[in-house]
C-alpha cells in the first residue's frame, strides 16, 4: 500500500485557551511531502495541541496559517482536511467490530459495500489482524486496539497520518515491538506523518526529522543524529538523554577539572562546564589515567552497568560499563572521554 | 472555547427544543408567580408572611423535620450500605432490591404505607397491642411524616452509599489497617472522609426532597404543620393565591440556599449525585 | 477481638433487616390487603377479587390516563432532552454549566409551587386546562432533569467527544456523528433516563394534584382519592395495581445499574 | 360526549356515585365523580375564574355564600324553584339546596375495642377515647366547619363567641384527634378511624348500605342540621347540560335518591317508610338545630384564622 | 535512620480466589533479616497475592504458613504484624495534609503529639520533603506523594517493609531517579524488604535476591547477576532483556547456523537452537567473518543502535552496536559472539 502524500506548513501559528493561557507560541513549521516528522516533548509542552491545529481539530490563533500542499486549510473543518488520525487511546467506536471500525472512513463516503469489504479485507491483512474481524472492540488487547485505530486511520487513504502518542497506553517490551512495525509501516506507505510522542527512544526510532518541543514553542529540529549529538542546549540534550557535566577550566587544549584534565577542543575556551554522556566515557585503570575518580555505587542493569564516580568534578558523574564488570565502590578508576565526544555548548 | 467539532450552530438547534419547553412550562410560569406573590407590594407581603408567627413556625418545623429525617436516614444508610458492600453472602442481591425498590414510589403511597404500618390498624399497632396491651398509633403526626420522609430518603442514600464505597480505593483502608488501625479508626479516618461529598450531596437532595414533599402529608391528612401544607390550605382557603405563591417562593429560595451550601461543602459532584 | 466483630457484623445485619422490613413489609401488607374481603377481621374473612374489580372499573380511566402522560412524556423528554444532555456535557462553559442548574431546579422546587405557576399562566387557556397536555407539560419539566443528567453522564462516561473527532477525522459531518456515533454510544445512558421518566411520570403526584380537572385523573390523583376516601382494601388494592405497573420498570432499571457498574 | 364538569362530587359522600349513575342513565350526561371538598373546589373556581373548567359545583351553604364574593357562580333557577323554603336559595338562582343533614357522632362500634359508645361531645375528650376521635379539619372542609358550629352552638357559644368550640378543639387535640382534610367515610368503616364527627347520612349508609356495625349518635348536648348547595359555575363551558343535571337533582328522582341515601331532601318529598324507619328517632333529632347561616357564611374566615391561630 | 529487621517465611503458601481460580500455586520461600528480595513477573503472575499474604491483607488457603523470625503470623491481621506497606497508587490519606498521613500510624500508636511532630519532622527530611509538610496530598507530585508513602510507611518501625510497584505510577525519567534513591535508602535502613515490580531493570538495581514468577509460580531465584547471566529457562532469560535465538546445530566445537559457524562450547551438543544477548555480540568486517548476515535496518537509539540482521538463522536477530555506527541497510556483516556470553539452555 502506498499512499499519496502533500506537504504541510504552520506559518506563525499560535494557540492560546481562555483569554491568556497561551500554550503554543507562535510557531512555523514545514513537512515535506512523504516525511515523517516527531513531535518530541515533555508534557504539556504543546505537542498535541500542535497536532491538533494540523488535523483541523483546533483553529490557530488569528494570523496563523495551515497549508496543505499550496492550499490554505486554516478554516477547513477536520472532516474537509482528509487527514488520518490515530488517538492516543484510540478512540475506536465500542458499538462497532473491528471491520465496521475500519470501514467506517469507507462508508462515510459512500464506497459501495463490496469494495469496502475488501478493502476492509486489505487493510485487515496490512495489520496482522485478518482473524480478528468479527470481533468486538472491547474483545481486543491494547495492542490489537492500536493496529485497528491505524488501519481506521488508513482506510479513507489520507493525504496526512497524525498520531499521537499511539504507544504510550501500551507496556514496554509490547511498545518495543509495534515501535518496530510502525516504523516498518511508515516507512513503506510513504505518507506525510506526524508524531507525537515523549518517548525518546521512540522518537529517534520513527523521525526522519525530530521536532524538540518545550515550554509551547519549538527548541530545536533536526534529524535524529542531529540532535543527539548537536544538541542546541542543555535542555535538549538532557531530553534526549543522560548528560554528565564537568565544572572546571580551559587550558592549553585540556579541561581542569577536580578529577584530573582531559583532552578538549578550543572552543570550550571561557566555559565553566562541558558535559559528555554516560555511554561515551570508558573506563581504564587508574595508573594510566589523566582523569581519576572513585566508584560511588555500581548499578547492575542486565545489558549493561552504571557506574556512579565521585571525585571527577563536584557532582556525581554516571558512566556506562559493560555488566560484567566487577568493580566496587571505593575502589579508584581511571576515566577516558575522547575529545569529540564531549558536548561544548557555547550558548549557556 | 471554541469546540470545531460541535459547531455553534448545531449547539444551539440542539439545545433550543429543550430550553424552550422549559421556559415556556416553568420558567415564565415561575417568573409570573413570584410577581402574584408580591401582590402589588413586594416588601409588605413578604415582611407579613416573614413575621407571622404561624408560617414562620410551619417553615421551622418543616426544616426541622427535614434535618431530622437527613441525619437518620444518612446514618441508617451508611450502617446498611457499607454492610451490602463490604460483605457477600446469598440473597444479598434480594435485599439490595427491597432496600432500592421503593426509589421511585409518590408521595401518596409513601403515605399509605406509613398508614399501613404505624395506621390504628397498621403492623406496629398490632404488635405493641399483642406485647404491651396498648396500640401504638403515630402514622398522623409528625412522627407519621418523619417516618414516610424516612421510607422514601432511604432508597435514595443507600444507593449513594453503594456507589460510592465500591468506588472507593480499598488500599487506603488497607494502608490505613497496615499502620495499625483497627475497624473504627479506619471507619473514622478513611471510610466516612471518603463517603462524605457524596454523603453531602445526597443529603441535601434528600432534605431538599423532604421540605418540598406535599403527597406524603396530603395522604396522612392531618394537622401536620409542613409548610407544604401550609401552601395548600392556604391555597385551598379563599383560594389565597398571593400568600400561597409567597409561601412558594420562600420555601423554593430556602430549598435552593440548601442546595448551594451543600454544593459549596461538597464540590461539584452534587447535583450529578442526585436523582 | 473475634467476637467484637462478629458482634458487629450482626448488629449491621440486623439494621439492614430491619430496614428492608420497614421498606418491604407494608407493600406487601398492602398487597395482600386488596385481596383480603375485610381488613379489619384479617384473612379469616377469606380472599376476593372483589376491590380489584372495582378499582378496574372505577379507575381504569385514571390508569389509562396515567399510560398517556407517561408514553407522550416520554417521547417529548427523549426527543428534546437527548440532544440537550448531550451538547450540555460536551459543551463546557459557564454558560452550558448555568443552563444545567436552570433545567434542574423544577427537582428542587416543591412540585406544588410548579403546579402553581403553571396554572397561573396557562390555567386561561380552557382546551389546553382540560387536556392531559397540560399534565405532560408539567411532567415533561419536572422530568427533563433526569433524561439531560442522564445522557450527560453517558456522554462524559464514554468520552464521546474523542469518538467524535475519531469519526470526524474519517470524513463523518456533524449530522452523520451524531447518528452513527453519539446515540449508539450513549444508548444505556438514554434507556436508563427513559424508565427514569416512565417511572416518574407514573408516580408523580405534587404537580399532578394541581394540575389535574376531574376528567384528566391520573392513577396517583385516583390514588390520593382512594386513600383519603375509600375502604382501605380498595386503597391496597389500587396500590397494588400501581405496584404490578411500576415495580417492573423499577426493576429493569436496577438490572441496567448494575450491569452498569460492573463494566470497568 | 355530553358531558357537565361537577367539583366536589364524592362517590363516598351523600352516594353521589349512584347519583351520577342516575343522571347517566337518565339524562345520558356524563358527571365524571370528583374528590375535592367544598374549600378546594371553590379555591380551584377562584383559581380558574377566567376561564371556568367546572360547570356546577356542590358546595356546604356557607361556602356558597363565600363564593358570592368572588362572584364565580352563574344563575340558574331549575325547575320546582318555588317549593324551595327562601332561607335555602339565592334569590338571584346563584345557588339552591338539595339536600341537608345533621352533625353527630359516626361510630364503628366494632373499632371501640370493647369501649361504651360516647353521647356527648364532653364523652369524646375522656382520655379513653384517646386517638380514636376523628374531625374533619375546620380549616379546609366544610363538614369541620359545620361540626365546629355545631360544637360551639351545643355549649354554649354563639356566631359571635366562639370560645368554647376552640377550646374543645384544643382538648380534642391533646385526645390525639385524627384531622383529615377530606371525606373519611371508608376510614371508619375500616376502623381507622372508629368515632368521626360526621353528617348522620354517612353513618346510615355505613350502617344499612354497608352492614357495618355503626352507630350514630346525636350529642346530648345537642347539634346543628346543615343543608348542601348546588351552584352554576359562571361561564361553565357546559351550560345546558349543566342545567339538565341541577334539573335532575330537584327533581322527584332525584331527591328520592338523596332520600335513599339518608339525606333529608329539600324539597318536601315523601319518604318510603322503610326508609324512615332506619333514622334515629324524632325524639333525638329535636336536639339538632337550624342556625342563620348568611351569618355562618360570614363567620367562616374569622373563624378559620382563630382555628389556624389558636388550635393548628 | 537504622530499623529492627526480622526473617520471614512462607511455607506451602497457596491462594485461591472463589472456588476454582488458583492464582498461587503453594509457594515456599525463605527471606533473610535485612534482605531486599524483589518480586518480578509479568502482570497477572501473583506478585501482588504474594505480597498480600506477607503483609496479612488476604490469608493462604489451608496448609500454608506465614512466619515472621520464629512467630507463626498466619492468623495475624495487617494491623497486628508490624508491617510497613507502599502500595501501588499510594494510597495516601486525602484528608489529610502531609503530615498527617506520616505521623498516622504513630497517632494510632498514641504516641504524644510532641514526640510524634519530631519524628514526622525527621522522616520529612528523610524523604526530602522538609518544606512540603503543610501541604495537603492533592497539592504533592507524583514523585513526591511516592516518598509520602513511604515515609508513612516508615515511621512507626515497621519490621518488614512491603512495596508494591511503588514507582510504575511515574514517568520514566522520574522513575530512574528515585529508583536510585531508593536504592540508597533501603541499603541504609537495613529493614527486611520485600518490593513487587514488573520492570526488571528496577528489579536489578533494587534487589539483593530476585525472585522471577509466572503463572502463580515462582521460576528461578537469585542474585540479579545470577538469573540474568544464568536465566534457568527461556521464559526468564526472555523477560530480563532481549533474546536473540540461532537455530542450528553443534558439531566439533562449533555451532553451525544458516549463517556460518561460531565456537560453541560442548554442552550445545544435540541442542537445535543456542541464544544470546544483542549487546553480547559484536560486529566485524565480512571478510574476517566465520559468520555473517545482511543488515535489515538500524535503529538509532541515541546512546546506542540496534542493528537487526537477516540471514544468520531462520529469524532477524538483533545486535547492539555503537550509536555513532554508519551501517546501511542492505550491507554484508560479520559477527562475533564470544563463546562464554551464548545463553545454552540445556532443559529445552
Ligand atoms: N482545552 C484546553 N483548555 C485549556 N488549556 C488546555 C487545553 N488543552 C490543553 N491545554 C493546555 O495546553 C498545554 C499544552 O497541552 P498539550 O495537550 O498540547 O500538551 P502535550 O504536549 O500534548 O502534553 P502531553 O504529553 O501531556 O499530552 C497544557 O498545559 C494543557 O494544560
Ligand atoms: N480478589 C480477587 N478475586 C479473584 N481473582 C483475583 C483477585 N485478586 C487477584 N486476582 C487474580 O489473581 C491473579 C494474580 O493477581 P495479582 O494481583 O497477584 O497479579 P500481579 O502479579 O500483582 O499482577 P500486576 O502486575 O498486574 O499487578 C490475576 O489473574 C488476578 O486476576
Ligand atoms: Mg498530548
Ligand atoms: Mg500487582
Amino acid at each position: 500500500m502506498k499512499l499519496n502524500s502533500i506537504p504541510i506548513r504552520l506559518e506563525g501559528c499560535a494557540k492560546t485557551y481562555g483569554s491568556n493561557a497561551r500554550v503554543l507560541q507562535p510557531t512555523s513549521l514545514s513537512i515535506g511531502a512523504g516525511e515523517t516528522v516527531v513531535l518530541l516533548g515533555p508534557s504539556g509542552c504543546g505537542k498535541t495541541t500542535t497536532l491538533r491545529l494540523i488535523a483541523g481539530l483546533e483553529r490557530p490563533d488569528p494570523g496563523g496559517r495551515v497549508y496543505f500542499g499550496d492550499e490554505d486549510v486554516t478554516a477547513k473543518p477536520i472532516e474537509e482536511r482528509r487527514v488520518g488520525m490515530v488517538f492516543q487511546n484510540y478512540a475506536l467506536f465500542p458499538n462497532f467490530s473491528v471491520r465496521d471500525n475500519i470501514g467506517y472512513g469507507l462508508k462515510i463516503k459512500k464506497m459501495p459495500a463490496r469494495e469496502r469489504a475488501q478493502r476492509v479485507d486489505e487493510l485487515l491483512e496490512l495489520v496482522h489482524l485478518t482473524e480478528h474481524g468479527d470481533k468486538q472492540i472491547s474483545q481486543l488487547s491494547g495492542g490489537q486496539k492500536q493496529r485497528v485505530a491505524l488501519a481506521r486511520a488508513l482506510a479513507p487513504e489520507p493525504r496526512v497520518l497524525l498520531l499521537d502518542e499511539p504507544l504510550t497506553a501500551l507496556d514496554a517490551k509490547l511498545r518495543e515491538t509495534l515501535r518496530t512495525d510502525m516504523d516498518l509501516l511508515l516507512k513503506n506507505l510513504g505518507v506525510t506523518t506526524v508524531y507525537v510522542t515523549h518517548d525518546q527512544a521512540e522518537a529517534m526510532v520513527l523521525g526522519d526529522r525530530v521536532v524538540v518541543m518545550s515550554n509551547g514553542r519549538i527548541e530545536q529540529a533536526g534529524t535524529p543524529h542531529e540532535i543527539y549529538f548537536n544538541p542546541g542546549s542543555r535542555h535538549v540534550a538532557q531530553f534526549l538523554g543522560s548528560l554528565n557535566s564537568l565544572r572546571g577550566a580551559y587550558r592549553d587544549g585540556e579541561f581542569h577539572v577536580q578529577g584530573g584534565r582531559l583532552a578538549c577542543p578550543e572552543r570550550a575556551a571561557g566555559l565553566a562546564e562541558i558535559h559528555f554522556r554516560p555511554e561515551d566515557a570508558s573506563l581504564l585503570p587508574a595508573a594510566d589515567a589523566a582523569l581519576r575518580g572513585t566508584v560511588a555505587s555500581v548499578q547492575f542493569l542486565g545489558d549493561r552497568s552504571r557506574v556512579y564516580l565521585d571525585g571527577l568534578s563536584e557532582t556525581r558523574v554516571c558512566v556506562e560499563a559493560p555488566s560484567r564488570s566487577t568493580l566496587q565502590p571505593g575502589e579508584q578508576v581511571g576515566v577516558h572521554i575522547p575529545p569529540e565526544r564531549l558536548l561544548i555548548m557555547e550558548g549557556e | 472555547m471554541r469546540d470545531l467539532t460541535l459547531p455553534a450552530q448545531w449547539r444551539l438547534a440542539l439545545l433550543l427544543p429543550a430550553l424552550s419547553l422549559f421556559a415556556a412550562f416553568w420558567l415564565i410560569p415561575i417568573a409570573v408567580l413570584v410577581r402574584i406573590s408580591a401582590g402589588g407590594h413586594f416588601l409588605a407581603t413578604y415582611a407579613d408572611i416573614l413575621t407571622d408567627a404561624r408560617y414562620v413556625n410551619s417553615l421551622w418545623q418543616t426544616v426541622l423535620l427535614s434535618l431530622l429525617v437527613t441525619a437518620a436516614t444518612i446514618v441508617l444508610s451508611v450502617i446498611a450500605g457499607l454492610f451490602l458492600t463490604e460483605h457477600e453472602f446469598p440473597g444479598k442481591r434480594l435485599l439490595v432490591s427491597l432496600l432500592t425498590l421503593p426509589l421511585a414510589f409518590p408521595g401518596v403511597v409513601v403515605g399509605f404505607m406509613v398508614i399501613m404500618l404505624a395506621g390504628r390498624q397498621g403492623l406496629i399497632g398490632s404488635i405493641s397491642q399483642a406485647l404491651f396491651g396498648h396500640k401504638l398509633v403515630f402514622a398522623y403526626s409528625m412522627s407519621g411524616l418523619f417516618l414516610g420522609y424516612l421510607y422514601f430518603s432511604i432508597p435514595k442514600i443507600v444507593l449513594t452509599v453503594m456507589a460510592a464505597a465500591q468506588s472507593l480505593d480499598k488500599s487506603v483502608a488497607e494502608a490505613a489497617r497496615s499502620l495499625g488501625a483497627g475497624s473504627w479508626a479506619v471507619m473514622r479516618d478513611v471510610t466516612l472522609p471518603a463517603l462524605a461529598p457524596s454523603l453531602i450531596a445526597s443529603g441535601a437532595i434528600c432534605f431538599a426532597t423532604s421540605i418540598g414533599a406535599f403527597g406524603t402529608a396530603f395522604t396522612l391528612a392531618t394537622d401536620i404543620n409542613v409548610l407544604p401544607m401550609t401552601i395548600y390550605t392556604e391555597f385551598t382557603l379563599n383560594a389565597n393565591l398571593v400568600t400561597a405563591a409567597a409561601l412558594s417562593v420562600i420555601l423554593g429560595v430556602v430549598t435552593w440556599a440548601i442546595l448551594m451550601l451543600a454544593r459549596n461543602a461538597a464540590g461539584p459532584a452534587t447535583m450529578a449525585a442526585g436523582g | 477481638m473475634k467476637l467484637r466483630k462478629r458482634l458487629l457484623f450482626a448488629a449491621q445485619l440486623l439494621v439492614t433487616l430491619a430496614l428492608c422490613a420497614f421498606l418491604f413489609v407494608p407493600v406487601l401488607t398492602s398487597a395482600l390487603t386488596g385481596f383480603l374481603v375485610n381488613y379489619f377481621r384479617g384473612i379469616k374473612a377469606g380472599l376476593t377479587w372483589k376491590w380489584v374489580l372495582e378499582v378496574i372499573t372505577d379507575y381504569h380511566g385514571a390508569i389509562v390516563n396515567s399510560l398517556l402522560v407517561a408514553a407522550c412524556t416520554l417521547v417529548i423528554v427523549t426527543l428534546v432532552g437527548v440532544p440537550a444532555g448531550y451538547v450540555l456535557s460536551r459543551w463546557q462553559s459557564r454558560a452550558s454549566r448555568f443552563i444545567e442548574e436552570l433545567i434542574t431546579l423544577p427537582i428542587a422546587l416543591p412540585g406544588l409551587a410548579s403546579a402553581l405557576a403553571i396554572i397561573s399562566v396557562y390555567g386561561g387557556l380552557r382546551g389546553f386546562r382540560i387536556s392531559l397536555w397540560f399534565i405532560i407539560a408539567g411532567h415533561v419539566v419536572f422530568t427533563l432533569p433526569f433524561m439531560v443528567r442522564s445522557v450527560a453522564a453517558a456522554c462524559a462516561g464514554q468520552n464521546i467527544r474523542l469518538l467524535e473527532e475519531g469519526a470526524a477525522s474519517l470524513g463523518a459531518r456533524f449530522a452523520q456523528r451524531f447518528t452513527t456515533v453519539v446515540i449508539p454510544n450513549i444508548r444505556s445512558g438514554i434507556t436508563a433516563g427513559a424508565l427514569m421518566v416512565v417511572t416518574l411520570s407514573l408516580g408523580e403526584f405534587n404537580l399532578t394534584w394541581m394540575l389535574h380537572t376531574p376528567q384528566t385523573k391520573t392513577l396517583p390523583v385516583g390514588l390520593a382519592d382512594a386513600y383519603a376516601s375509600l375502604r382501605i382494601e380498595v386503597g391496597s388494592a389500587y396500590t397494588t395495581i400501581f405496584f404490578i405497573i411500576v415495580i417492573p420498570l423499577l426493576l429493569v432499571l436496577q438490572a441496567m445499574d448494575r450491569s452498569q457498574r460492573r463494566k470497568p | 360526549d355530553e358531558m357537565a364538569i361537577c367539583y366536589n362530587c364524592p362517590p363516598e359522600w351523600a352516594d353521589w356515585a349512584g347519583q351520577v349513575k342516575n343522571i347517566k342513565r337518565d339524562t345520558g350526561i356524563t358527571v365524571p365523580l370528583d374528590n375535592k371538598n367544598s374549600g378546594q373546589s371553590l379555591a380551584q373556581i377562584i383559581a380558574e375564574k377566567k376561564s371556568p373548567v367546572a360547570d356546577v359545583v356542590y358546595l356546604g351553604i356557607t361556602s356558597a355564600i363565600e363564593a358570592m364574593k368572588y362572584d364565580v357562580l352563574g344563575s340558574y333557577k331549575p325547575k320546582h324553584w318555588d317549593e324551595i323554603p327562601a332561607d335555602l336559595k339565592d334569590p338571584n338562582g346563584h345557588w339552591v339546596a338539595i339536600h341537608s343533614g345533621s352533625v353527630g357522632l359516626f361510630i364503628n362500634k366494632d373499632a371501640l375495642e370493647g369501649k361504651p359508645v360516647p353521647q356527648s361531645w364532653a364523652d369524646l375528650l375522656k382520655p379513653e377515647y384517646k386517638g380514636m376521635v376523628g374531625c374533619l379539619d375546620p380549616s379546609s372542609a366544610f363538614v369541620g366547619y359545620a361540626a365546629a358550629i355545631a360544637i360551639n352552638q351545643a355549649l354554649g357559644g354563639s356566631l359571635s363567641n366562639f370560645k368554647p368550640v376552640i377550646d374543645y378543639f384544643k382538648k380534642l387535640k391533646q385526645n390525639q384527634a385524627i384531622i383529615p382534610k377530606q371525606t373519611a367515610y371508608a376510614r371508619v368503616l375500616s376502623g381507622e378511624i372508629p368515632i368521626l364527627i360526621d353528617f348522620d347520612f354517612n353513618a346510615y349508609r355505613g350502617k344499612y348500605k354497608d352492614h357495618a356495625n355503626i352507630a350514630f349518635v346525636i350529642p346530648k348536648e345537642g347539634t346543628v342540621s346543615f343543608p348542601y348547595v348546588m351552584a352554576m359555575v359562571k361561564g361553565a363551558p357546559h351550560p345546558a347540560n349543566a342545567h339538565k343535571v341541577l334539573d335532575y337533582l330537584l327533581s322527584d328522582k332525584g331527591q328520592a335518591h338523596w332520600a335513599n341515601a339518608f339525606l333529608k331532601p329539600v324539597r318536601n318529598v315523601k319518604i318510603p317508610a322503610d326508609i324512615a324507619a332506619k333514622f334515629l328517632p324524632a325524639s333525638d333529632y329535636a336536639r339538632s338545630k337550624t342556625v342563620n347561616y348568611a351569618e355562618v357564611a360570614k363567620q367562616q374566615e374569622p373563624f378559620q384564622r382563630l382555628y389556624l391561630d389558636q388550635v393548628h
